[in-house]
């Protein structure tokens, strides 16, 4: 395929699709096929087949729409009419709504959602522009909405330098959590001499609570495909690795038949569009370790070894994967590659705040009414996230904390609920962006058993190179405990503190040094909840129970806890 | 090499093992290719053996203890068999916020086994997740591979009785 | 002068450092002149005394028994040592962390060469054991920790000079090793 | 070789560009304090007891791997520093059943003598009292899991010298174990040579030699010695 060819079949798909009176577009993201959207599928597919499967009616099955835990969602586009969008879509309604559509009637509007619903328009959608638009599983559909042109046009148009200053120029940072300047590491890994190099798409989404990568590496797996092309032509690399986390068996289905689609039709493999450039890209499927997100220990997995991280120097940049040059990015980050570069590095730099610029995907969840997959400017407060798109906590309850980051993050308390959502502002108050997992907590979750909750994660995730993080982990867990049940000292939390601050300063990796952060930010805004724990043994979430001699039997308990973590059954 | 691998007959006779050879043929024998090796070799077989990881080793011409080094390392590999049902809580954040513990407490209590076990009469085992990234449905588990959520600890029980109740041949 | 009021006590261990305590020899006539040891398995006392200065307390804590007389001990002494290894760490005391309290009695009782207590008098002839066997400064407030197994003379008497002479007990690297 | 200068300590030292700041620390009389690092054997910067700090750096940097270049500020030895160092040795002391009176190695130890030095006199932490098992299946050596501090060092020379890698490790974080060949009793391992390295390399008494009195419990080193300093030097390019 050639440039002319691309935008011909994008011509094409589109105009088919404008004829089409109705286009029925059912969410099949993992939430909605939970709750019934395959049922929601085959009534639909059964009624059309019964008009004969008329050209000019689409059904799409589409990956995430967004609102998760109002599944399934059915989107309705008819010509020159808004969108219209159903929640909790049975058989019988969507079936309802096709015919009343056909017979042009006014459509239901039972379970309809209001048009100016907060969830969706304050929203802005670069990386998921096409999630919940497209099957993820045609390439027509992704061609159709502008993809891959923006690979054509940096291939025909702009130099690899050129390329990296536009990434540059956009402001887009690391969004795996990092925070780096993207277009920076793409300059350094293009400045790096040495015969080959790599470009490697982090999914190895390990934050519990976040499933942002999941989700666009499922709905829209072209995007990365193009925003990885679209970095190896500018750092000069012909080879390309997707690390999937194996959790994800769809997510990698999907981005293996977007691979050989792409090949196919030539926008990937050699001469990708009738130019010079080659680029391949293979799948590598992780095997459950939280560890492999941090970029050293993702090299050692990638080439077939225990995933423990390196020191550095050297940098993946300038020795990753083989002793090459590899430029790392998550795929959130390759996902706003094409956008950039489709609207423009100056009108992407023009949304966001601060050194923040763009938008974040994150993954809204916990005691929230609106729980799902939202895409917002940076800046957004905290407030208008959990109230205005959330649509505030469940069950009237009173909210507590918004946890980001994930066990690397923290957890923002509510008189900091009119923070603006960005890299720096999410630091100084002791927590992180993180990949973008967002839990809010309501009054039920008591912070010292949260902490623990993470410290139990760290200390299971350890790689176990080196002593802080491998031991002081299980020793920060066990004092933690210790809290919970009541039969802690002052001296005990003092030790706490020390402890946290020594393993944040001297654990070899990112992991390790992060792995305090819940324990620290906890401390730092819910000091009285430890306090009620130590001296009043009470807990005021009323979530821990005190034990009478509890020390004792602790030992024994978290060695169980260790063995117990792994699902395999394995015994150590 | 290859002598080593055909001492154990009962494996070197498995059909098992044709889609594992073919895994490390396609990956040309690279000693790069153990994860991706180990993946096949536990889809084909539910679970990796030390015979298995020794005729791999040998294969990828990889010292055996680096071959258990890896297989150990990650928990998405097992080395003993699996129940014929699984049921995998997550205990994600999420989930955590939102009771996965108490459904987790209840699901032991049901199946009389701890995550991370399976039962003797080997129909189950009981598991838990860091995170299968399905947070809005949140608390939620996975039945033989199927999603199910948000729940309550009396419907996560009911599914397990529901599951081990099934006949052997429609389970 | 009044002199140091001395205490000793052994909890859970094998009485090594008292030995070792014994082999200070004549020095320990010397140290009479300043020292009254007034409690400990060395002298005819009953109870725990008040008002004590100084208190070497030999074991770690492995049953309520020697919970109870750590926490006395604590209330009435101004300096509160942990007196060799397994009051500091355990040490061998403490190995039998990784059994459980009912087994290790069915094994050592039971199953073993050994007879179980008659019924009635256990409780008396044997205190109960803690699942756990725990140092001292786990338990309470520690001051100063002379470590070895057992601890040579010289750091009992370095420690003691030290009281004696109204500093606090700190040990010189070579004196500091455990085991 | 270009030469360098930097500063440790306030002082000024000229050194090598390849050397990292352990080595030049050592040629100059400057102890700093190490457990996992072994001549001769690719640094690995697990222990962490060799962190320094490093002006212009948010975060101490392992001396073992660090390079020095022009200009370095470094301090070796800071309140934190000692205070981190401690804990650290603290953490392992509390992780495996390092119970010294009992152990063959007592008095030769290298994790008992850096507590010495460190002025630990006790552990603020639990002790994890772990039941690990023994592995005294080999003829002439035994293994006890109960004393190893995972410094890798038998792991690294195994591999690196003897060319056997015999052992690696199992599992991960606190549940990481050495293991020989597919996790089978160091007796029946077929990769085994019998060479012994690992035994004197290793820092404790998790490896040692069978038979031997307590007395005679010394590491012996002196056959490696020549080995690694070779290695040393060609990792730094240069030649006996």
């Amino acid at each position: 395929m050639n440039r002319g060819e691309l935008a011909e079949l994008a011509e094409a798909t589109l105009q088919k699709q404008q004829a089409c009176r109705l286009r029925l577009l059912v969410c099949c993201g993992t939430p909605c096929v939970a709750a019934g959207a395959e049922a929601v599928v085959a009534a639909l597919r059964e009624q059309l087949t019964r008009l004969g499967n008329p050209a000019d009616l689409e059904l799409v099955s589409t990956g995430c729409q967004g609102p998760c835990s109002r599944g399934p969602l059915l989107t309705v586009l008819q010509p020159d009419q808004p969108e219209q969008v159903w929640e909790k879509v049975t058989p019988e309604l969507a079936c309802t709504i096709l015919s009343t559509a056909l017979q042009q009637q006014q459509l239901p509007e039972q379970n309809l959602l209001p048009k100016d619903w907060p969830f969706f328009s304050r929203q802005i959608r670069l990386v998921l522009a096409n999630s919940g638009r497209i099957d993820p599983e045609s390439l027509e559909q992704y061609i159709a909405r502008g993809g891959y042109e923006s690979l054509a046009q940096a291939l025909h148009e702009m130099s690899p330098d050129d390329v990296c200053d536009g990434v540059v120029q956009s402001g887009l940072r690391g969004r795996g959590g990092g925070g780096y300047s993207t277009g920076l590491k793409w300059q350094l890994v293009r400045k790096s001499s040495g015969g080959r190099k790599f470009v490697v798409a982090n999914g190895d989404e390990g934050d519990p609570g976040a499933y942002m990568d999941r989700s666009l590496m499922e709905s829209d797996p072209h995007r990365i495909l193009e925003g990885m092309a679209i970095a190896g032509y500018a750092i000069g690399a012909d080879q390309g690795y997707v690390y999937v986390r194996g959790e994800y068996p769809v997510a990698a289905q999907r981005l293996h038949k977007a691979i050989k689609d792409a090949e196919r039709a030539g926008l990937l493999g050699s001469r990708v569009l009738d130019s010079s450039f080659s680029f391949r890209i293979d799948i590598r499927i992780g095997a459950g370790a939280f560890v492999c997100g941090e970029e050293t220990a993702l090299l050692a997995s990638i080439m077939g070894r225990r995933g423990q991280s390196r020191i550095r120097p050297p940098y993946p940049a300038e020795a990753g994967l083989w002793g090459c040059p590899t430029l790392i990015n998550n795929v959130e980050t390759f996902g706003n590659i094409p956008s950039i570069f489709n609207i423009g590095p100056q009108a992407f730099n023009a949304i966001g705040n601060g050194k923040s610029r763009g938008t974040k995907v994150f993954a809204l969840c916990g005691e929230v009414v609106n729980n799902g997959l939202i895409e917002v400017p940076m800046g957004i407060s905290l407030r208008e996230v959990v109230f205005e798109i959330g649509g505030g906590l469940t069950n009237g309850m009173n909210f507590k904390a918004a946890q980001t980051g994930g066990p690397s993050g923290g957890c923002i308390p509510a008189e900091k609920l009119d923070t603006p959502v960005d890299y720096e502002n999410l630091q100084a108050l002791g927590s992180i962006m993180g990949s973008g997992g967002l839990i809010v907590m309501g009054e039920k979750s008591c912070m010292v058993d949260v902490a623990r909750f993470f410290m139990e994660f760290c200390l299971d995730e350890s790689c176990g190179k080196c002593v802080p993080c491998r031991t002081g982990t299980v020793e920060i867990y066990r004092l933690l405990s210790r809290i919970c049940n009541g039969s802690a000292s002052q001296r005990d939390l003092q030790t706490l503190e020390q402890l946290c601050q020594m393993v944040k300063d001297t654990s070899l990796c990112g992991l390790g040094a992060a792995a305090p952060n819940p324990v620290l930010s906890t401390l730092r805004w819910f000091r009285q909840e430890y306090e009620a724990h130590i001296n009043d043994r009470r807990c005021p979430a009323g979530v821990c129970t005190m034990n009478e001699l509890p020390l004792h039997l602790l030992g024994e308990q978290l060695l169980q806890r260790i063995s117990a973590l792994r699902c395999d059954g394995e015994e150590y | 090499m290859s002598g080593d691998c055909c001492k154990h007959t009962e494996l070197a006779d498995d059909p098992r093992l044709k889609l594992v050879e073919r895994a490390m043929k396609r990956l040309q024998y690279q000693p790069d290719a153990l994860i991706e090796v180990l993946h096949t070799a536990q889809e084909a077989f539910g679970y990796l053996s030390r015979e298995l990881l020794g005729h791999v080793a040998a294969q990828l011409k990889l010292p055996e203890s680096q071959v258990f080094g890896v297989a150990t390392f990650y928990h998405f590999f097992t080395l003993r068999p699996k129940g014929e049902h699984s049921c995998i809580v997550c205990t994600g954040t999420a989930c955590y916020v939102k009771g996965a513990g108490e459904i987790l407490g209840r699901l032991e209590q049901a199946a009389g086994i701890k995550a991370g076990q399976t039962t003797a009469d080997g129909k189950l085992s009981l598991g838990t997740a860091r995170c299968l990234g399905n947070c809005s449905l949140a608390p939620m588990l996975t039945v033989d591979d199927v999603v199910y959520g948000p729940e309550t600890p009396d419907s996560a029980v009911e599914k397990l009785h529901g599951l081990l109740e099934v006949p052997h041949e429609q389970g | 002068m009044s002199k140091l009021r001395l205490a000793t006590a052994w909890l859970g261990g094998c009485s090594g450092c008292h030995m070792s305590l014994l082999d200070l020899g004549e020095l320990l006539v010397e140290l009479a002149d300043r020292i009254e040891l007034v409690y400990g398995p060395l002298v005819d006392a009953k109870q725990f005394p008040e008002q004590v200065d100084l208190a070497l307390i030999e074991g770690a804590v492995a049953n309520l028994e020697n919970l109870e007389l750590l926490q006395q001990i604590r209330r009435n002494s101004r300096l509160l040592v942990s007196f060799g290894d397994c009051a500091i760490t355990g040490n061998v005391t403490s190995l039998r962390n990784v059994f459980k309290v009912d087994d290790l009695l069915t094994s050592v009782y039971q199953a073993g060469p050994g007879s179980l207590p008659r019924s009635g008098e256990d409780g008396d002839v044997l205190p109960e054991l803690l699942p756990r066997v725990l140092p001292l400064h786990q338990v309470v407030e520690v001051d100063a920790f002379i470590p070895g197994c057992p601890p040579d003379p010289e750091r009992i008497l370095a420690a003691i000079t030290a009281v004696l002479n109204g500093e606090p007990v700190m040990l010189g690297e070579d004196q500091r090793t455990f085991g | 070789m270009p030469a360098i200068t930097l500063t440790i300590n306030n002082e000024l030292f000229s050194a090598r560009k390849e050397q990292t700041i352990l080595e030049i620390a050592r040629e100059h009389g400057v102890d700093i304090p190490t457990l996992c690092h072994f001549e001769g054997l690719e640094a690995m910067g697990g222990c962490r007891l060799c962190l320094v700090e490093l002006q212009g750096s948010p975060r101490p940097v392992p001396a073992c791997i660090t390079k020095a270049a022009e200009g370095m500020v470094v301090t070796t030895h800071s309140d934190k520093l000692i205070e981190y160092r401690k804990m650290l040795v603290e953490l392992l002391l509390a992780e495996r059943t390092h119970t010294c009176s009992i152990c063959v190695q007592n008095n030769n130890c290298e994790l008992q003598a850096l507590a010495a030095k460190l002025g630990i006199d006790h552990v603020r932490f639990d002790y994890l009292h772990q039941q690990l098992p023994m592995d005294a299946s080999r003829e002439r050596f035994a293994l006890d899991h109960n004393r190893c501090v995972l410094c890798l060092r038998c792991v690294r020379v195994c591999d690196a010298v003897e060319g056997a890698h015999t052992w690696d490790v199992r599992g991960r974080g606190s549940t990481s174990r050495v293991v020989a060949d597919l996790d089978r009793p160091w007796g029946s391992s077929t990769s085994c040579t019998d060479c012994g390295k690992c035994v004197q390399l290793c820092p404790t008494g998790a490896l040692y030699k069978k038979g031997a009195t307590v007395g005679e419990m010394k590491k012996e080193r002196s056959f490696l010695n020549r080995i690694l300093e070779r290695r040393r030097l060609a990792a730094q390019g240069r030649s006996l």
